[in-house]
């Protein structure tokens, strides 16, 4: 019998790590399929999570494609199916479906350096893309990142922040002024500014709300990246998942099948309708 | 006579008179048929068209909305307000073809909880010939 | 294979269809809708067409997906809900009917295959009926690569020539039921060829309505997304969802929960129609609307069907069918917006 | 007769000392005898204006989309908005007024009496004329209509094809305007509530097999709300998300929107729908007949308005939009409403 693709696979979530408290909380939860399905994916690619008699909500997952044992959804808590999934405890049962859309042509990025911009939870799917290229850092050049959220309550994945730093350049920064803040203070986009990245053989990749994408493409720009060097995510609504009922469309783009990965190059001449 | 027909009614009491009124009755350990599901509400005339429509729509086979008597409204004119209100639900049920019989109104005070009684006994014994609610029920 | 079928022979060739559930328009007040019918009813064929498109029986308003119910550990469990063994056969389907089926095969198509889409698709045998006369007189399938003796998407093809029909099968399926009833059918003579093109000619020059220079549209559409075009286009718009739940080739829907019982979990995954007129369409749960007014949804129908679908599958996503055209409260005439787009700036 | 001419005089001088920010009226269409609402900016444009028996739009809907607009410009052209009403529309301003959805000055109105006839209803017309496509339809001395269908003048008594409101009318002169065009003709419909008895005879069971065999058909397009002047709620029940939603509108709000009417057309969802939108609407609406009309179904869905604005009149004797200062019907109460129903 075909794959029906509307039918989710069971899973179990195996581990719930808080990582940001208060009016915006986020979550990572760590799944595990109650049945092996031979579930491979791309990073940068996203699943349907199911919360049945709440409904479906496409979620990047920020473990990397060589993680085998469980994927990893970092989760903002923001509408029905994200509030009851915050609601969830280790042990409870969701649907998963995919792995869905294009996710990072990293084989292409091979001997480049890589700098990661990140806002707010758009670090959950750079997450997936930077542990890959971690993974195997002899292929790439220098691997950076530069990351903000609103305060330092809402940066996601603190303690790995701090171990990354050892292995490669990260760059945190918060948009208001705390008393016992070091870094940068200010939006991710006058960060980029801040510490000019350098353009020549690198690429960047961009993830967080549309307009911190918008600006941080703009400076991009002005430190000399060109279009092919600059990607980033879309985030339009999706229900199907599978190229079909016609949601998340950009033109004659699905983001679900065709996106949500894209090079400013790609973008720029679609219609600016995310 | 087990497998006799049970109707299902749920009742709007308001918390300040009719719902004290229900209380009492259980208080005062008086007998009356076990059909009714009761939800509080602040006051009749907070009673959304919603809420009954809803109640018919999971399978209520009887709804009754009970308030303060006039003059005794907490909030002195809710249950005027309802007046009117569940006068033009109770027509427009009826030009649908429901059977008028499935949906009540009522005044009990928080002292009388024998015609709380009285009511919910008349009203089992109306629903009872008339057999399930079928019509609004979401059945599929 | 072609044959002729007198009308009188007609109603005993449905009842030879016994096997299979028959769908055909009924009158109902003064509109026309696909009904099951038993088979001694005799199907009334003299009709315009239909309110709603056959896409309502092979892609129905309401689909359940999957049911979903606790299991006693309180685990939710599903079970997959595939549309059951129903052999159907549709009867009088127009030809602009029929082809937007083809586009929306191509949709449901693809990498991904829609089961509940391809079950009933598959089990349905569709039967053509040409269009002497215009049934609407804002038809023009014409200008949208169709015709109203159009054959695209059709297992069978009928035309009326008067008091008798020529009957034209166009695949296995269609010749199947033709060999169900051999003997009520005879071969067709000279005469009746003759008077098939007379009327297919007819048929032709009756169309009222066209889009002049359609191949001017789609490069044209590419540049006007942000023009204020749409803005002024848009103000009579009433968003309501008329023009694309009527529209033979609009295939958007939403999945959504119908919770029975909540505890324990009993529900069902459901598939509905939706359209992108509605505002919740793509609006995200923080609020931010990539489509927040009328104007950007009006567009987005338009560019949608004359040239985004162009684009991707190399056909309009309209045949002319008139409808939209027809039943739109506020009379937004989809073939004036188009000629205006057309000389929009000339 | 209304002047066509005198109408459009009017519509020219306002646009010209720019008092109006724009006039919304009828212009001809291209595809058939129905006019398309027009939104007339300049002064020279007003010749597009008709005024015939097909003007049947409520226009009034488009003071709510308006209102809507102007909410989201910063620095909004506060002029008020032309508009063409006729009685029955002029209500539905009247109740706009009544709401405070809308204030006096936002709205010109230019009142069209329809004297002794109305508006044509197009099924009606359509009959008539048995197959003949109708080009033109105009107002004929006291009481008659003319179309001309491919260049043949017919006369036919307004009476045979008149509007089922236009029949039950009771308000032929609009309650509220700034300019009013035309003589004003007191209409007082013997059976007002006519096409609703015609139901209420019915037995309890053909009366749910009559509503049952209707709203079964109903796809669910939301065309009868789309079209109301009445319905302006920002968030509606049958919405499956909520609207009013800001950055920092909390996940608990959203997730607890109670999804009162699931979106599929199962037959309760669809009553459900359908009578609350008619109780949403008692006292309010003023059998402009637009929800009738929209639906593709042709679906009923007047009756249900109008049997509750026979109940607000015969339980609390209220007409509804004559008077924008009175206070609606379900904000106000009398001792003496009725409570024979109350046990």
């Amino acid at each position: 019998m075909e794959p029906n693709p509307y039918i989710p696979t069971l899973a179990k979530i195996i581990q719930i790590k808080e990582e940001v408290g208060g009016a915006r909380p986020i979550k990572t939860f760590r799944t595990q399929f109650l049945h092996e399905n031979g579930f491979s994916f791309r990073c940068g690619q996203c699943a349907m999570l199911s919360v049945f008699g709440k409904g479906e909500s496409m979620i990047s997952i920020s473990s990397s494609p060589l993680v085998e044992d469980y994927l990893q959804f970092s989760i903002l808590k923001m509408g029905r199916v994200t509030s009851s999934l915050h609601e969830m405890q280790e042990g409870d049962i969701i649907g998963i479906r995919g792995p869905y859309g294009n996710g990072f042509p990293i084989e292409k990025w091979k001997g480049k350096n890589l700098i990661f911009i990140g806002g707010g939870i758009g670090l959950a799917p750079i997450w997936s893309v930077l542990h890959t290229a971690l993974g195997k850092k002899e292929n790439y050049g220098k691997i950076s990142l530069i990351y903000g959220a609103r305060t330092s309550q809402d940066l996601v994945f603190k303690e790995e922040l701090e171990e990354l730093r050892q292995k490669m350049e990260v760059h945190l920064s918060i948009d208001v002024e705390e008393p016992e803040w070091k870094e940068f203070v200010g939006f991710v986009p006058i960060n980029v500014l801040d510490k000019k990245p350098s353009p020549d053989n690198a690429i960047s990749v961009t993830c967080g709300p549309p307009i911190m994408i918008k600006f941080v493409i703009q400076n991009l720009e002005a430190l000399g990246f060109k279009d092919e060097q600059i990607f980033t995510t879309v985030e339009n609504k999706m229900k199907c998942g599978i190229g079909k009922c016609g949601r998340c469309n950009i033109g004659l783009h699905y983001v679900c099948q065709d996106g949500p990965v894209y090079s400013w190059a790609e973008l720029k001449n679609l219609p600016q309708e995310y | 006579m087990a497998d006799e027909f049970e109707p299902k009614i749920v009742a709007f009491l308001c918390k300040w008179c009719s719902s004290a009124g229900s209380d009492l009755a259980g208080v005062s350990r008086m007998q009356y048929p076990p059909n009714v599901i009761p939800i509080t509400v602040m006051c009749s005339g907070s009673m959304s068209p919603l809420y009954i429509l809803s109640a018919f729509k999971k399978g209520a086979d009887g709804v009754l909305v009970s308030g303060c008597h006039p003059g005794d409204c907490h909030y002195i004119k809710g249950n005027y307000y309802a007046r009117r209100r569940i006068a033009l639900v109770k027509k427009l049920l009826e030009f649908i073809g429901l059977e008028p019989q499935r949906f009540q109104m009522s005044w009990v005070s928080a002292a009388e909880g024998t015609k709380y009684t009285q009511i919910i006994k008349e009203f089992v014994d109306e629903l009872k010939p008339i057999g399930p609610q079928t019509k609004l029920r979401r059945s599929s | 294979m072609e044959k002729i079928l007198r009308k009188k022979s007609f109603p005993q060739w449905v009842k030879k269809l016994e096997s299979y559930t028959i769908y055909a328009p009924t009158k109902n007040g003064d509109l026309w809708i696909y009904e099951v019918i038993n088979h001694s009813e005799d199907i009334n064929l003299d009709y315009l067409n239909t309110v709603l498109s056959p896409k309502k029986i092979i892609f129905p308003q309401r689909e359940i997906l999957l049911e979903f119910s606790a299991s006693d550990d309180g685990n939710p469990e599903i079970k997959e809900v595939l549309p059951e063994e129903n052999p159907s056969i549709v009867f009088g389907v127009r030809p602009c009917d029929a082809k937007a089926l083809t586009l929306t095969d191509q949709v449901f198509g693809g990498d991904f295959d829609d089961l509940y889409y391809w079950k009933r698709r598959n089990q349905a045998i569709l039967i053509g009926l040409a269009c002497n006369t215009p049934p609407s007189p804002n038809c023009f399938c014409l200008s949208v690569n169709s015709s109203p003796h159009s054959k695209e998407g059709l297992d069978i093809l009928m035309t009326d020539l008067g008091d008798r029909y020529y009957v034209e099968s166009l695949t296995e399926k269609g010749n199947k039921l033709l060999n169900l009833a051999k003997k009520l059918f005879e071969e067709p003579k000279a005469k009746d060829k003759k008077d098939l093109e007379k009327i297919q000619l007819d048929s032709e020059k009756k169309i009222e309505r066209q889009i002049k220079e359609i191949k001017k549209i789609p490069p044209k559409l590419k540049g006007m997304f942000d023009s204020p075009f749409w803005d002024e286009e848009a103000m009579s718009c009433i968003r309501c969802g008329i023009c694309t739940y009527l529209c033979p080739t609009c295939h958007c829907f939403d999945i959504s929960d119908e919770v029975l019982s909540s505890s324990p979990l009993e529900g069902k995954r459901v598939r509905t129609w939706d359209t992108c007129q509605f505002p919740d369409f793509t609006m995200h749960s923080s609020g931010h609307n990539p489509r927040p007014d009328k104007a950007s949804r009006l567009r987005q129908r338009i560019m949608h069907k004359f040239q985004y679908f162009v684009e991707r599958y190399k056909n309009f996503q309209c045949t002319g069918c008139g409808r939209c055209i027809s039943k739109c409260p506020v009379g937004i005439d989809i073939i004036e917006v188009l000629d205006k787009v057309r000389d929009y700036g000339t | 007769m209304v002047s066509l001419e005198e109408l459009k005089k009017e519509a020219q001088m306002l646009l010209e000392e720019g008092k109006v920010k724009y006039i919304v009226g009828y212009e001809r269409s291209t595809n058939g005898l129905m006019p398309v609402p027009a939104f007339i900016k300049n002064p020279e444009d007003v010749e597009r204006l008709v005024w015939d028996p097909s003007c049947i739009y409520n226009l009034t809907r488009f003071l709510v989309d308006e209102k809507r607009r102007k909410e989201k410009e910063k620095k909004p052209d506060t002029r008020p908005v032309g508009i063409v009403v006729k009685g029955c529309d002029s209500r539905a301003v009247v109740v706009l007024l009544q709401e405070k959805f809308i204030n006096r000055e936002d709205v010109f109105i230019l009142g069209v009496s329809c004297e002794n006839t109305g508006v044509v209803d197009e099924k009606k017309l359509a009959e008539k004329l048995k197959g003949k496509k109708a080009d033109k339809i105009e107002f004929s001395d006291k009481d008659h209509f003319v179309i001309t269908s491919n260049s043949e003048k017919i006369k036919i008594p307004a009476q045979e094809i008149l509007a089922e409101r236009c029949l039950e009318c009771r308000a032929s002169f609009p309650v509220i305007s700034d300019v009013l065009l035309g003589e004003k003709v007191e209409r007082r419909p013997d059976e007002p509530f006519k096409s609703v008895q015609k139901i209420e005879s019915l037995s309890k069971e053909e009366r749910w097999a009559f509503w049952k065999e209707q709203l079964d058909k109903c796809i669910r397009c939301y065309a009868c709300r789309s079209v109301c002047p009445m319905c302006y709620c920002d968030e509606c029940v049958v919405d499956t998300i909520s609207f009013a939603v800001t950055a920092d509108t909390a996940a608990e709000e959203k997730a607890q929107k109670i999804k009162w009417i699931e979106k599929s057309p199962d037959s309760s969802e669809n009553f459900v729908y359908h009578l609350v939108r008619a109780i949403h609407l008692a006292g309010r609406c003023i059998d402009c007949g637009e929800c009738e009309r929209a639906c593709p179904l042709d679906i009923p869905v007047r009756l249900l308005n109008k049997k509750l604005e026979k109940e607000a009149k015969e339980l609390f004797d209220y007409d509804v939009g004559f008077d924008p200062e009175k206070p609606s019907l379900v904000s106000s109460f009398k001792d003496e409403d009725p409570e024979d129903f109350i046990r």
